[in-house]
């Protein structure tokens, strides 16, 4: 079958169930829900066998034409865009049966399952974008099912401001990103990726080394709003008012990774300019280390979580930037599969005892629910990097590239992130299954539903397995396997144990103080726990100044430009009144007035 | 010569009883002051050579119009009451015709004027050539005067009588 | 084509006017129906001109020309190209759902639909036209029925939007009167007819003092940014389909205006003042989205809206004079007159609905609408987002290409016009949090949702905003060769 | 005499004319003014047709009509004075100024 | 007989007005009086449509010139004087029994305006413009309200006499450096004439009757007292009869200065008249502004107005022209509407204040709707005459480059929307007062005679070829006289 028309299929199925959901089966749950898991299959077995059949040439049509412009649509089907895709409709799929019984008691079932379709269908078309314009349409699409989702409970204020916030924090990195397209578009005069990124002829040679910088760096601006990097990320904690399984698809494991995956798109545009790459990487770096310090404060389950993505993302775009392609795209998927996982799990302790904080679960019996507390050892041991499970594979490779790109400073802060990584991981996972006080003895924990614990299950046994796709993957990305001797894993591993120790050290030994080695500092743990007031200053400052700005310019529209002509008409009828006045009905006034006239009138004809 | 001393005395009886019937302030000597300047008129007239038109001068205006004009007097005020006369509209007012007579004089002064060689004859000065005129050349004219003068008596009549009813 | 179509589309409104003054008094319901009949021959009407419009030559179409006062050279020269088929039938959309939209209306149902049609009939003359006389004639007949329109149907403060809106609009027409006089007499070729005047090339100097007075006479109407004041008042006191008409329709005939007089007339003079205008423009984006940001009455959000949107068209018109990008920037700037006029239209027919229902506009007064009415709120969400410029919606791709000849043209001046989205995406999305997230006000209950009937207008807007939003090659397609011919003046 | 005396002479009336209408307070008295405008009208014709008019029957003729024409317009200010009169018992100029604005 | 019939309209109108003369002595009922007069001024309608055609000098050649601009100018008067009778069947405003006057002094005015149209000799103007005038300033008198109709009258009559007086003054000048009163040898002395500032002066001061008659500049001070003192009939005939002769003559007037083509330079006159009009419409609009008094309003409109018509006057063009006899004709539907709505809503009322409009569209739709069209008319919006009419003035002033005097004057036009909107404003939106709710019926003569005003002002706005080409040629047989 041509990819081409297997593309549309797998893209469009999300699309024309999202539409039918809509339109026609409001009240219908169970249709809606069929419908939508219907096209999630469907896009799953395309996006496999688009996988399995392997990387073919980029296929695409003119969409618009204005004058000498032209403006494509289409599909690149290289081993970058497989693979991912293929994950993401994967996991869409397994997110999409877990909400069957997430979800199963909302009254607004319907509309939450078509927007899951929605978000297929742009996350879906991002993938296999071939043009520029393409990518950001879907991009923004994108964006806005998941303001739609974390939306979805409207009635929760908390909810509403929560979602505004992702989609105007994501629209200011979008403004970003669109100028650096239009630019790109200005100067080469087209947008077509594959062409864009020819060695020969592409963007590089067009232009200088500080244009091309300036052009990265904006596309990165992008990247920073979407997948929630330092400046922007503030709206990804946030946007765990989400449904859990909003939170496990968009937050962790897709959307978010829509950033890293365009940065690997274009990664040979990042290469080609040094200080782009050194930004990138000091961005990289600083955001995973204030993440890792603040997830180690947190109580909410979700939002450690949350945190933790933001520094995984951190570490797959250091990997990147240190050119190791490789390593960034297994990050990224691996991250996907077990970061999901964890999501899966919190979600279903949260199903069930109705709330988020970890020590609550912990006390209440959380560990009584079987599999999903073996999903949550093996996926957070998989986040800290515990050698036999993914998260160890594709963390060793992105600590890999950075030593062999020479960033010793950088591979040696990575080093220290990923200890505090393995740590609040653990402190998570002793919180649940080690609580402080003995658990009653009657609780009544059951575990959750299959239709919940299924994917649980599928995604643990991936964790486990993930290792073995660096060769496949390898292979389809046109990269060599690289190989590491026992000695330079040695570091990861030793610092990833240690991370573990320190934890049953704070918070698994009986005698645990569980208040962390942070709390011996008050200063630093408040820094933490306010979340390096960085969503305080951006309130004091950005939206302080627009309030201030839209109040001088809504003074200046009252009183200048309407007040001013207002007070022009009051002049003119005021000037009007008194030229009635002259009319003062006095006879010999108006022949006065008459005669003077008329003989000034005489005086100048006389002259001339 | 003594041609010359009576229209100058003409001349000037003609502008003083002019002035003196704006400036005085008792109604009835504006009246008597307005009479003197007709007759100055007349007098004009018939130094420019037509005697019949300096008649009908005196004849309708002297004796019709100033006539009427005292008979309206009478009619609407005590003739003895004084119109307290403002000084400011006095002065106002010959400012603008002090103005207005300047402009004109300066022009009247300046143009030179198409002037026949010698005043015409005394022939064509009869009554008869008056009378050709009104009747040939110029009847609309007359038919229109004729018709004029009807309407505003009419006109007069019919707006000046008693109302009949008290509406 | 033999039959003379053009004048047909512009007989239907009127027609529409006379049959529905002949009505007999108090038969409502046969008012309504005879001007759904007939704005929806003319939807029909639009349609069939943009099939058989033939797209690969470009150019003047469906040519009529009838001697109208040869003695001073009028002539009845209706012809269309790209640009006047597309907003033909934006007028045509907008007039048939508006008339939709007022399908409750009670008061004096007779008087009103008869100004409105009058006020349809002016819109469907100016695009039309190729004679400067009878654009003017039909670009006043346009201006006229707003003042009784507003004035007895209208809400908040409706005298005073009313005359506010008059005397603006007036004052600007005036500023147009001599401009097009002297562009006649200069021309000294004794007719009106712009494909003449077009030919002819005037002084420099002539074009130099002309060309603000057309820009400023048509920008009044266009909502350009300093004198914009009549616009918001204008949209908050009239009554639904009104502000439909108005913001949708009419402000679009001021940009359509400066297109057709000043820069295809006055080349010259539009390239010597195009920096001021487009500086002027873009400040009119920004403060417009920043000033809406400050508003508490849902139709004054979207009547600042439309100034921000309106400025874009205007930017757009200025950066194609420049030379520097202006096929795009034409391009955008047309695309965008019929997108932003869908989207104002969608807005105002479903604010019409909630204030019909509610009776009240201040934001603040609603809460967690969407409970009660999700149909109305989905509806103004998809209307909301298309102004915040979202893909797969047709602003989009206006915007888009106005940006990028903005970016070509100005960097910095694009840079912070693009920024800009970002506060439009914000008063939007304050609105949505307000009124509609939050939790659900016991006080709306008793509101009903959109019925049947009454979800047509505003499904049928949506489908257009989404179809072109999907598809813009269709409206390309058809605008682009005509950018092309105008191109060649710069 | 010269023609440009005569036009002086005329002119001295209008403007006096001018002065009664514009300052006089009864009515009567201003029509006074009237007449003398008129007259002066008058003796401009008389003078233009004795040194320059080409048929010197022209003014005479004309100065008979413009009498004739003032008779009329006695007949009619008059009349009109005496509805005023009736209605206001006193023809003062300056009572009359209630219609004003 | 040749003379006879180029002379039917004025004759037939005096002869109605004889004949009603007699049926006034005969002391007929009201009605019959108004039958007759009625049945006169369609005759002389008649009449002058028959004559439309002929041109001619009926009496000494150059005194009385009949031609197809003063026979167009006469049908409009006649048709003006068929309209204001429509309206003056016994009007409640007049006194009792001033009823069967008022149409005959109508009739006899109307005849002197006609003479006044082709009369091409000075004094006969002078006469005609005498014998217009004292109809007039007896029917203001006839107010039933004595007080207001003497001092109206009184003053109309005071600043009327002036301006004739001036008016004679300015003739004994052109006639002494001419040597001739008739028009068409002044039109041939002008050439050397023209270097004397005199003449001009004199023309000028010729010109003032006629400029107090169109009410411009510093004559105007009379028209917003007279419209709002007169009674309504009798305020219509002012405002409509009176203003298309004066404009007649004054077309007249500047005609012998010649069209540009061949005129001396005409530089200074115009410079007055252009500061004249700009003079007039401002101050008319500006005063405009804050009237209450709906006659009044229309009064500082009308001033307004005269400023408009000299603005096409002052280019001394042939389109000058043909655009201000083109007006002419629209400009006396319009105002004739608004008037009639006056009368109609100010039957029994001494004066018509604008709140005596409130709620028209209630108490009669049709005299609403008439007053929407005479006000856009008057406003110069596009369906009515009042565009056009507009466009084709400012576009004979543009002609020669006066881009300034048009600016002002559209600006104008603009400021004066706000006055006439407020009148849309009371007429549409207001409830009508509490004592007069009663519906507005009027007679089916005065229905008709508004529908076929409006058709005119409307079929002139839409499709004005038809009235152009018939201005253009009487403007062409204008200019044939010299």
């Amino acid at each position: 079958m041509n990819p081409a028309i297997l593309a549309i299929v797998v893209i469009f199925t999300p699309l024309v169930a999202f539409a039918t959901a809509m339109l026609f089966c409001m009240k219908a749950h169970r249709i809606a829900q069929g419908l939508i898991l219907g096209g999630g299959a469907v896009s799953v077995v395309g996006a496999f066998l688009l996988l399995l059949g392997g990387p073919s040439e980029t296929q695409s049509i003119v969409w618009l034409s204005s004058g000498s412009l032209e403006l494509s649509f289409g599909f690149m089907f290289d081993g970058l865009s497989l693979s991912f895709g293929a994950v993401v409709a994967l996991i869409t799929f397994l997110v999409q049966v877990y909400s069957i019984g997430y979800m199963h008691h909302d009254p607004a079932k319907t509309r939450y399952f078509a927007l899951l379709g929605l978000f297929g269908w742009a996350m879906l078309g991002f993938v296999y974008a071939v043009d520029l314009l393409q990518a950001l349409i879907f991009w923004e699409l994108v964006g806005l099912a998941s303001f739609f989702l974390i939306g979805f409970w409207y009635e929760k204020p908390s909810a509403s401001a929560a979602a505004r916030k992702a989609f105007l924090l994501t629209r200011i990195g979008d403004t970003g990103l669109l100028i650096g397209i239009l630019l790109i578009i200005n100067i080469s005069g087209m947008a077509h990726i594959p062409a864009l990124l020819d060695a020969e002829t592409g963007l590089t040679t067009m232009v200088s080394e500080g244009t091309l910088t300036l052009l990265v760096l904006l596309i990165f601006m992008g990247i920073m709003g979407k997948s929630a990097q330092f400046p922007l990320h503030t709206w990804l904690p946030d946007a765990m008012e989400g449904p859990t399984p909003v939170s496990a698809l968009l937050h962790s494991a897709t959307m978010v990774a829509a950033g890293v995956f365009l940065f690997a798109r274009l990664h040979p545009l990042f290469m080609a300019s040094e200080t782009a790459i050194l930004v990138v990487l000091c961005i990289a770096i600083f955001t995973a280390l204030m993440s890792a310090t603040i997830a180690m404060v947190e109580t909410d389950l979700k939002k450690v979580l949350a945190y933790s993505s933001i520094g995984q993302l951190a570490f797959m775009l250091a990997a990147l930037a240190a050119g190791g392609l490789l390593a960034g795209i297994l990050h990224l998927i691996l991250h996907a599969v077990f970061k999901a996982l964890l999501f899966l799990c919190a979600g279903s302790y949260i199903h069930h005892f109705e709330t988020n904080d970890m020590r609550e679960i912990g006390r209440r019996g959380g560990r009584r629910m079987r599999w999903t507390t073996a999903g949550l050892v093996i996926g957070g041991a998989s986040l800290a990097g515990l050698p036999p499970l993914a998260g160890f594979f594709s963390k060793e490779e992105v600590l890999a590239s950075l030593s062999h790109g020479g960033y010793h400073l950088i591979w040696f802060l990575a080093l220290f992130a990923a200890f505090l990584t393995a740590y609040y991981t653990f402190r998570m996972v002793f919180f649940i299954i080690l609580p402080d006080r003995p658990l009653e003895a009657d609780a009544t924990v059951h575990d959750s539903s299959p239709v919940i614990l299924g994917p649980i299950i599928f995604l643990t046994i991936a964790t486990v397995l993930g290792g073995l796709i660096l060769g496949p993957l390898a292979a389809i990305l046109l990269l060599d396997v690289p190989h590491h001797s026992l000695l330079s894993m040695l570091p990861a591993i030793l610092c990833a144990l240690a991370g573990v120790f320190v934890a049953w050290w704070d918070f698994g030994r009986s005698r645990a103080t569980r208040r962390g080695f942070v709390g011996a500092v008050p200063v630093l743990h408040r820094l933490f726990s306010r979340k390096w007031y960085v969503d305080d200053v951006y309130q004091a400052v950005f939206a302080r100044f627009i309030q201030l700005m839209a109040t001088v310019l809504h003074r200046v529209e009252v009183d200048l430009l309407d007040g001013g002509a207002d007070r022009l008409a009051d002049v003119t009828r005021w000037t009007g009144g008194w030229t009635a006045r002259l009319q003062s009905g006095w006879v010999q006034a108006y022949i006065a007035s008459g005669v003077v006239v008329v003989a000034l009138a005489g005086y100048f004809l006389g002259s001339r | 010569m003594i041609a010359t001393l009576v229209i100058a005395a003409f001349m000037i009886l003609a502008m003083a009883g002019a002035i003196y019937a704006a400036l005085v302030p008792h109604t009835l000597h504006c009246i008597i002051g307005l009479g003197l300047t007709l007759f100055g008129v007349a007098g004009i007239y018939l130094y420019l050579g037509s005697p019949f038109v300096a008649a009908m001068q005196i004849l309708i205006y002297i004796g019709g119009i100033s006539v009427a004009m005292v008979f309206a007097l009478m009619l609407s005020v005590s003739l003895a009451k004084k119109m307290k006369h403002s000084e400011i509209k006095v002065i106002l007012s010959s400012i603008a015709a002090i103005l207005f007579l300047a402009v004109m004089a300066r022009l009247i002064m300046t143009t030179e004027f198409p002037l026949r060689e010698e005043p015409a004859g005394a022939a064509a000065w009869g009554v008869e050539q008056i009378g050709h005129g009104f009747l040939t050349t110029y009847s609309p004219l007359f038919i229109g005067l004729a018709i004029c003068l009807s309407v505003a008596i009419i006109a007069a009549v019919l707006v000046a009588r008693r109302e009949a009813d008290k509406s | 084509m033999g039959i003379p179509i053009l004048s047909l589309i512009l007989l239907c409104p009127v027609l529409a006017t006379a049959a529905v003054m002949l009505v007999p008094a108090g038969r409502d319901q046969m008012v309504r129906w005879i001007s759904v009949a007939f704005s929806l021959l003319a939807l029909i009407l639009s349609a069939i001109v943009w099939m058989a419009y033939d797209q690969t030559v470009g150019g003047l179409q469906f040519e009529e020309i009838v001697p109208w006062v040869p003695a001073v050279g009028i002539t009845w020269h209706m012809a269309v190209d790209g640009f006047g088929v597309l907003l033909v039938m934006l007028n045509s959309l907008v007039w048939f759902t508006g008339v939709l939209t007022m399908w409750s209306l009670a008061y004096r149902v007779k008087e009103y639909f008869a100004f409105m049609t009058l006020l349809v009939v002016g819109v469907y003359g100016v695009f039309m036209t190729q004679d400067l006389f009878l654009l003017f004639f039909f670009y006043e007949i346009a201006v006229v029925p707003m003042y009784p329109l507003i004035l007895i149907w209208g809400s908040t403060r409706k005298e005073y939007a009313a005359m506010k809106l008059m005397l603006y609009l007036l004052v600007g027409s005036a500023l147009l009167f001599p401009a097009l006089l002297a562009i006649y007499h200069v021309a000294g070729l004794g007719t009106f007819s712009m494909v003449e005047l077009g030919r002819h090339t005037f002084g420099i100097e002539f074009q130099k003092f002309v060309y603000p007075f057309v820009y400023l006479g048509f920008g009044v109407l266009a909502g350009m940014f300093p004198f914009h004041g009549w616009s918001p008042s204008g949209h908050v006191a009239a009554p639904s389909a009104v502000s439909m008409l108005h913001a949708g329709v009419l402000m679009k005939l001021g940009a359509f205006g400066i297109l057709v007089v000043g820069i295809r007339l006055l080349p010259e003079g539009a390239t010597y003042w195009a920096p001021l205008f487009a500086v002027l423009a873009a400040c009119g984006i920004l403060y417009g989205a920043f000033v809406a940001l400050r508003q508490t009455d849902f139709k004054f959000v979207i009547g600042f809206s439309s100034v921000s949107h309106m400025g874009i068209v205007l930017l757009g018109l200025n950066l194609g004079v420049l030379g520097v990008a202006s096929a795009d920037a034409f391009n955008g700037a047309v695309f965008q007159m019929f997108a932003h006029g869908i989207m104002t239209a969608l807005f105002f027919s479903t604010v019409g609905y909630i204030y019909d229902k509610a009776h009240t506009k201040t934001i603040s007064d609603f809460g967690g609408l969407g409970s009660q009415m999700p149909r109305a709120v989905t509806i103004f969400i998809i209307a909301g987002l298309c102004g915040a410029g979202l893909p797969g919606l047709a602003s989009f791709w206006a915007e888009l290409l106005v940006f990028l000849a903005a970016m070509k043209t100005y960097p910095i001046l694009g840079a912070a016009i693009v920024a800009g989205l970002v506060l439009t995406a914000m008063y939007i999305l304050r609105v949505f949090q307000q009124a509609f997230f939050g939790p659900r006000n016991p006080k709306w209950d008793g509101l009903t949702d959109m019925v049947g009937w009454e979800l047509l207008p505003r499904a049928i807007l949506v489908a257009v905003l989404i179809l072109f939003g999907f598809f813009p090659n269709l409206i390309l397609g058809l605008i682009d060769p005509t950018t092309q011919i105008l191109m060649e003046g710069f | 005499m010269s023609l440009s005396a005569f036009l002086l002479v005329s002119l001295v009336l209008f403007s006096a004319g001018l002065v009664a209408i514009m300052s006089r307070r009864n009515l009567v008295t201003i029509l006074v003014g009237i007449e003398l405008m008129l007259n002066a009208a008058s003796i401009n014709f008389m003078a233009f047709n004795y040194y320059t008019a080409v048929d010197p029957v022209v003014g005479q003729i004309i100065v008979l009509v413009i009498i004739g024409l003032a008779a009329a317009e006695v007949a009619i200010f008059l009349s009109i004075l005496m509805v005023l009169y009736r209605a206001r018992h006193d023809v003062d100029v300056e009572e009359i100024r209630e219609i004003r604005g | 007989m040749a003379n006879v019939l180029l002379i039917l309209p004025e004759l037939t109108i005096f002869l109605a007005a004889i004949l009603v003369f007699k049926c006034l002595i005969l002391g007929l009922s009201v009605l019959h009086v108004w039958r007759v007069a009625f049945a006169g001024s369609l005759l002389g309608l008649g009449a002058c449509l028959i004559t439309l055609g002929m041109t001619g000098e009926p009496f000494h050649p150059g005194i009385y010139r009949v031609d197809l601009f003063s026979q167009l100018m006469k049908t409009v008067i006649a048709a003006a004087l068929v309209l204001v009778l429509v309206l003056s069947d016994s009007p409640p405003v007049m006194r009792r029994d001033a009823w069967r006057e008022l149409p005959f002094f109508l009739l006899l005015s109307s005849a002197g305006l006609m003479m006044m149209t082709s009369a091409t000799e000075l004094i006969t103007l002078y006469l005609a413009l005498e014998l217009s005038a004292f109809p007039v300033y007896a029917l203001i008198v006839l107010h039933r309200d004595r007080r207001m109709g003497s001092e109206g009258a009184t003053k109309y009559m005071l600043q009327g006499m002036v301006a004739s007086a001036v008016t004679l003054y300015g003739m004994s000048f052109i006639f002494g450096l001419s040597g001739t009163t008739y028009l068409s040898e002044i039109a041939a002395a002008l050439p050397e004439l023209g270097s004397q500032p005199l003449f001009w002066v004199g023309l000028l001061l010729l010109l003032a009757g006629f400029l107090f008659k169109l009410a411009l500049f510093p004559f105007h001070f009379w028209a917003p007292d007279t419209y709002f003192s007169s009674p309504h009939p009798v305020a219509t005939f002012i405002a409509t009869v009176s203003k298309v002769a004066a404009i007649a003559v004054l077309c007249r007037m500047v005609a012998v200065a010649g069209w540009n083509e061949a005129s001396i330079d005409g530089e200074t006159l115009r410079i007055v008249l252009i500061v004249l009009a700009v003079a007039a419409m401002t101050l008319g609009n500006l005063a405009a502004l804050v009237q209450k008094d709906f006659k009044r309003l229309l009064g500082y409109s009308a001033i307004a107005h005269a400023g408009y018509i000299v603005v096409a006057l002052q280019a001394f063009s042939s389109l000058g022209h043909t655009a201000i006899v083109f007006y002419t004709i629209g400009y006396l539907a319009m105002t004739w509407i608004c008037f009639m709505v006056a009368c109609e809503v100010g039957r029994n009322r001494d004066t018509v204040p604008v709140s005596a409009l409130a709620g028209l569209w209630q108490r009669s739709p049709m005299l609403a709707l008439c007053l929407l069209i005479g006000i856009f008319g008057l406003t110069g919006l596009p369906p009515t005459v009042g565009f056009i009419g507009k466009w084709f003035l400012f576009s004979a002033a543009l002609e020669d480059g006066q881009f300034l005097l048009v600016l002002i004057a559209a600006l104008n036009s603009a400021v004066a929307v706000y006055y006439y909107m407020r009148v849309l404003r009371v007429a549409y939106l207001l409830e009508p007062a509490k004592e007069d709710t009663g519906i507005l019926a009027p007679s089916p003569l005065v229905v008709t005679g508004a529908m076929v005003a409006c058709l005119v002002v409307l079929w002139m706005g839409v499709a004005p070829n038809y009235f152009w080409e018939i201005a253009a040629e009487a403007i062409v047989a204008l200019g044939a006289t010299y």
